[in-house]
């Protein structure tokens, strides 16, 4: 075996617990109600098209995007819009969503899916703009959770030689397997997906980084690339954040995205897994950005699994088909425990970013109470950023943020390692976040 | 507000020592002893009546350019004065104060109430008002005198408190415990303030 | 969908691994049980009686402010334990019972608590308790019992020998005896090797790390090792003074204290060598035989400074290439 | 005599050597200030509180003598003070009535359920981060207090889960406007004391459902006054204190309650 890679600094080792790291991706059916949340990105808020009563297609324009730095909307069925109102998004902040009803409720959505017609297109004949254009149309976003508009990421300005494309089959955080079933189940179309993207930067090499949790995927991934020379299967070692776009390009190319930059300073664009497969879907089967994988776990999910979802289906729909009994339910997580957000309503719709949703009891999460910092230095050991996590928490509880210390409060990527280790229970990041709130009020 | 409470006030409220952190330097030096720090105390007591009803008496005279020089030449007559009183009358107290007599001259407390009320108020209220902050330091310098001689060395105005085979906390008499005490007395006498303040 | 009762809502990580305050505490007064078992070995039930008293009446102030205050104080958690355990071993065995009560009270009190209590008390509190002890009550804080010897007998510390009687009086101490413990002293600086062999089990946890012991223990044998090399007839050698003396308590378990200790790598390493140094300056130079103690509250005050001054490198501080 | 007489002589000469010395050194670095500044700092309140936008009140003093202003008024000091300034500076000022500050919302435990057991740091703009609201009102008060640590004068306390404001020590200095971040807090003149107890734009089911006191945006205040003070705009009331005479009839003609007539009496005390 040859040397796995990873990031030098700090990182964490929390268990893994890939629950559905064997279960093959299922597909529901359309459930009853669809509460499509109409900012879904990261970037300027959109213009809704449509209004009470419309009737929508499939495929359907529902809000676009008013800049450069926006991701349009599309419905993900036939229905009916039926209310634009306000309501608690996954993640606890209250926004605006549009209800639609389906006019096929309890359609397997597999048929949905097949009904698509495909395209068999030509990669070599599109040109760089034209693709750009497809996946501007399409509303493509970062999967991976921060979901920053992926024509964005991919268009960086002349100046910036990119020479390596990364693509982030990490997934370092504990519970979640929706990229790594996407990477066993649909790998042919992954290489599709980075093919179309390669056009983009004159075919420059393409790293694929995998934790070397997921052996599965590393081979099928290695077999299907083995003839092709400019993409390379990198295994990592396991180690939490991985992920990390910063912490990733460290880990592969060895190189450091310096403090406020972005991994296109140092000549690199990295996306998802997810995102890949979104591209690929967008250019083979002509579908905008409508539903993705998401994982479903958790200690009180029976049978956990991974489930193909439209955006904007409830929680609770989820909750039956997994047959998860919600009186035992007390902690709802969207996304992973390292960085998901916690949610209080079942009624909650999935996003294009919800990568999982984890269902837990009390047994994980007996009340825990903010003690006083004891200065032991373990978030400092395993920062990922090498941040002073202690000092500056400190600072941002008094309110006298030191200025040498305000750039390195905005670097801070809330991972979680630190208040992970902390033995006080302080809510490191949550700090850091209010830090980052403070330093942006006064500006 | 009448006498009395005024009187209150400066012992406990506005006293120099606790409540407004003034002439920390004699505070923490003389005060090794009860006798100490009411020797210290009186004497700037002394200092401060007298100097408050002269410079009320030339407020209107002094010219406000030269008002600084004019109070501290008025002061170190007075503290010349105690100076000499004490070498000749309390040969050994003076002896332990040492050069803390003389600096009372440059103790805040002194020009900071020539500054603050005597150069503005009449006679009557400039000397009431140097009585009573005078009284107020020396009730500070006495209390904390007292504790440190009480537990540095077991005895009280020269009387052996406990007895002779008993260990006293050798710490007090020194300087860390000058700083620890008045750290006490001060949480104590805050205490008191707020109490007093809060009941009118 | 109704859940049983409504769902919890927290700030991202939801995990933990399972550390806590109180796991730190008494696992570090875990690793001072060979030490203690080592100095009830030697001074017999006088050590459990200090050990026992020191550590009832530092729990019970604690107890009593917690009592008392406004803030929530956790008087459990083992911190006030470990403090009272430090300060047990910083005493002769035949300390009487009200000193340890002062010592207790002025730790807690005045080392910690009017700081804010655990994590913003600037001074180690059992360190502060055993200067004021030293200062305070100098004749009973100096004469130490002899080990094995139950009739009473005191004497001088190996470093109290060296001070007043010079280089000869020491000739007769042997290195293994040192580190063994068969010398006078308190409770706890008596055997080096046992509390070596307890602070393993730190390191190994990473509650403590290696920077703050190498330097102070590295700096001290420099030092001293210097001056013997000048004039060994003045001087002791650097290995005596390692192994006399409280400088392993102070550099294992004192040093670094979490709370007062800077964080950053160089930061320790400073620390360290500025314990060292002022250590052995107070042996070699000050009035008084030891000199850990002084050494190791003066540079607690540089603490900030040199996390301030002295930050480790961030990721992406890199020149932009 | 005589050795009296040199010591006199010696000392004369340094007074008159260092008379001359201040005599020199008052015309050489004199440096002019108005002696109003000192005045003006008088009369302020010397709480240094920061509610002037100037960085305490000798700042403000300053500002006001070499500016001959005084606006923005000090929002502490009350009006026989103010214009104690204005006629030192030889200025009009109009009196202003005293600003308390007001949370417009009412959403105690019992009238807006909560609808999650909030886990984290406890300040209001940490909790923003984790959810928009604790309780079933998107717009509700989140009562964790971060106003109740930006007043400097003690007149603020969490009580049922919203904050109460103890309108006798209310400077109006408004530092609590800024720490909120739903802004929920206001400023009316103290005389008003009709005040919408609600912030809730939603659609009128909407908010009913998220609290029982919630302005449902119904009109019925707007048609029963006569003054034509009160509006509703998005689902919710506003007054406008410059017509409101305080006759109560909104009070009287609210469903919800939302509309609270403010007597002396509901002062706390901490």
């Amino acid at each position: 075996m040859l040397q796995l890679r990873t990031f030098k600094r700090g990182g964490i080792y929390p268990p893994h617990e890939k629950l559905s790291a064997d279960a093959k991706i299922i597909f529901g059916e359309i459930p009853g109600n669809l509460l499509i949340p109409v900012n879904q990105h990261i970037g300027r808020p959109l213009k809704i098209t449509v209004k009470k009563g419309d009737a929508v297609k499939r495929g359907d324009l529902l809000a676009e995007s008013t800049g450069f730095i926006s991701s349009n909307v599309h419905s993900p069925v036939d229905g009916k819009v039926l209310k634009i109102f306000r309501f608690p998004l996954l993640g606890g902040l209250i926004r605006e969503v549009i209800q639609i009803q389906p006019t096929e409720p309890g359609k397997s959505f597999k048929e949905v899916l097949e009904s698509d017609p495909y395209f068999d297109i030509d990669i070599g004949s599109l040109t760089p703009e034209a693709i750009r254009k497809r996946i501007e149309e399409a509303g493509i976003v970062g999967m991976g959770g921060a979901g920053f508009p992926t024509h964005v990421k991919l268009s960086p300005p002349p100046e910036k030689k990119i020479d390596a494309l990364i693509i982030n089959g990490a997934e370092c955080e504990p519970y979640i397997t929706a990229d790594h079933r996407v990477m066993v189940e649909r790998s042919s179309e992954i290489i599709k997906g980075i093919k179309i993207l390669q056009r983009l930067f004159e075919n420059v090499p393409v790293y694929i980084g995998i934790e070397e949790n997921k052996p599965d995927a590393l081979k099928i991934l290695d077999e299907l690339v083995s003839k092709d020379g400019d993409i390379l299967i990198v295994p990592l070692k396991a180690k939490y954040p991985q992920g990390g776009e910063k912490q990733l390009i460290k880990a592969v190319l060895n190189r450091e995205v310096p403090s406020k930059g972005l991994p296109m300073d140092v000549g690199v664009v990295v996306q998802n897994v997810a995102t890949v497969l979104a591209v690929y879907d967008a250019f083979y089967y002509n579908r905008p950005l409508t539903e993705r994988v998401v994982t479903v776990s958790g200690n009180v999910v029976n049978q956990p699994g991974n489930i193909l979802l439209p955006v904007g289906t409830p929680v609770s729909y989820v909750v039956k088909k997994f047959e998860i009994d919600v009186q035992k339910v007390r902690l709802l997580i969207a996304g992973g425990p390292m960085m998901g957000r916690t949610s209080h309503s079942f009624e909650s719709p999935v996003t294009k970013t919800t990568s999982a949703l984890l269902f837990f009891d009390n047994r994980v999460f007996a009340e825990r109470r903010e003690n006083p910092c004891l200065r032991c230095g373990s978030c400092l050991r395993v920062c990922p950023m090498g941040l002073d996590v202690a000092l500056y928490t400190q600072m941002i509880k008094a309110d006298k943020i030191a200025p040498e210390a305000k750039d390195h409060i905005q670097d801070c990527i809330e991972c979680g390692s630190c208040a992970f280790v902390c033995p006080a229970d302080r809510r490191l990041v949550q700090w850091m976040r209010l830090g980052k709130t403070i330093i942006r009020r006064e500006n | 507000m009448n006498v009395k409470e005024k009187l209150l006030k400066s012992f406990f409220v506005e006293n120099p020592v606790t409540g407004l952190l003034l002439g920390l330097c004699p505070t923490l030096a003389t005060t090794t002893s009860a006798e100490n720090g009411l020797g210290m105390g009186l004497a700037t007591t002394f200092v401060l009546v007298s100097s408050n009803v002269v410079i009320s008496l030339l407020r209107n005279v002094i010219p406000n350019r030269v008002r600084i020089p004019s109070f501290i030449v008025v002061i170190a007559t007075f503290v010349t004065i105690v100076d000499m009183g004490m070498q000749a009358t309390l040969y050994d107290l003076h002896k332990t104060l040492g050069l803390f007599i003389p600096l009372i001259v440059v103790n805040c407390i002194i020009l900071g109430r020539a500054e603050a009320f005597a150069s503005k108020n009449n006679l009557w209220d400039s000397f009431l008002d140097g009585l009573f902050m005078g009284l107020g330091f020396t009730f500070s310098l006495f209390i904390l005198g007292s504790v440190r001689e009480i537990l540095g060395t077991g005895n009280w105005l020269g009387m052996a408190l406990v007895p002779g085979d008993w260990s006293t906390i050798l710490v007090f008499v020194l300087a860390p415990g000058a700083f620890l005490s008045l750290g006490f007395i001060l949480v104590g006498m805050n205490k008191i303030a707020r109490v007093i303040e809060g009941g009118k | 969908m109704e859940a049983n009762g409504v769902l919890i809502m927290d700030s991202s990580p939801l995990g933990r691994t399972g550390e806590s305050t109180r796991k730190i505490m008494f696992t570090v007064c875990l690793t001072l049980v060979p030490a203690l078992a080592v100095s009830v070995w030697m001074f017999g039930w006088d050590a459990v009686r200090v050990l026992v008293l020191t550590a009832v009446f530092t729990v019970g102030v604690e107890a009593l402010i917690a009592k008392f205050s406004n803030t929530k104080i956790d008087y459990l958690d083992g911190s006030a334990l470990l403090t009272g355990i430090l300060l047990a071993m910083n005493v002769p065995s035949n300390a009487p019972w009200w000193m340890l009560l002062i010592g207790a009270v002025v730790a807690v009190v005045i080392g910690k608590q009017v700081f804010g209590g655990l994590g913003q008390n600037i001074f180690n509190p059992a360190l502060v308790a055993r200067v004021f002890l030293l200062i305070s009550f100098p004749m009973q804080m100096t004469s130490w019992p002899l080990p094995g010897a139950f009739d009473g007998t005191t004497g001088a510390t190996p470093l109290g020998i060296l001070k007043t009687e010079g280089i000869g009086a020491i000739k007769t101490i042997g290195v293994g005896d040192l580190a063994m413990g068969h010398i006078g002293g308190s409770l706890g600086e008596i055997s080096a090797l046992a509390l070596l062999i307890g602070s393993l089990y730190l390191f190994y946890k990473k509650y403590i790390t290696w920077e703050i012991p190498v330097a102070f223990i590295g700096t001290v044998f420099v030092f001293t090792g210097a001056f013997y090399l000048i004039n060994p007839a003045q001087y002791a050698s650097p290995v005596f003074h390692i192994f006399t003396g409280g400088l392993f308590l102070g550099a294992l378990y004192m040093a670094t204290d979490m709370v007062t200790s800077p964080l950053s790598f160089k930061g320790k390493l400073l620390f360290g060598f500025g314990c060292g140094f002022f250590t052995a300056l107070i042996r070699l130079f000050g009035s008084y035989p030891e000199g850990v103690s002084f050494a190791i509250l003066f540079m607690n005050a540089f603490v900030p400074l040199l996390d301030r001054y002295f930050p480790d490198k961030k990721f992406g501080m890199v020149k932009n290439g | 005599m005589f050795e009296i007489v040199i010591p006199g002589l010696i000392l004369a000469g340094f007074a008159l050597i260092s008379a001359s010395g201040l005599f020199v050194a008052s015309k050489k670095f004199y440096v002019y200030e108005d002696p109003r500044i000192d005045e003006v700092e008088e009369l302020l309140p010397g709480a240094n509180c920061g509610g002037c936008g100037f960085a305490g009140c000798r700042a403000y003093a300053e500002n006001a003598v070499n500016n001959k202003t005084v606006d923005p008024p000090c929002p502490v000091a009350d009006a026989e003070a103010m214009q104690a300034v204005a006629r030192l500076l030889d200025l009009e000022v109009e009196v202003k009535e005293k600003q308390v500050a007001t949370l417009l919302c009412k959403g105690t435990h019992e009238n807006s359920r909560s609808v999650m057991e909030y886990y984290g740091i406890d300040d209001c703009w940490a909790a923003m981060l984790v959810a928009n609201s604790l309780k079933a009102c998107a717009f509700s008060c989140l009562g964790l207090g971060s106003c109740v640590r930006a007043c400097s004068f003690d007149a603020m306390l969490l009580k049922d889960g919203i904050v109460v404001i103890d309108e006798e020590k209310c400077t109006g200095c408004g530092m609590c406007l800024q720490a909120c971040p739903k802004n929920l807090l206001f400023m009316r003149p103290v005389s008003g004391q009709v005040i919408v107890t609600c912030s809730n734009t939603d659609r009128g089911a909407d908010a009913r459902k998220a609290c029982k006191i919630a302005c449902i945006g119904c009109m019925k205040c707007e048609k029963s006054c006569h003054q034509n003070a009160i509006h509703v705009n998005d689902f919710l009331a506003s007054i406008d204190y410059e017509k409101c005479t305080n006759c109560g009839d909104c009070v009287a003609a609210c469903p919800t309650n939302a509309i609270e007539m403010r007597g002396q009496e509901v002062y706390v005390t901490a």
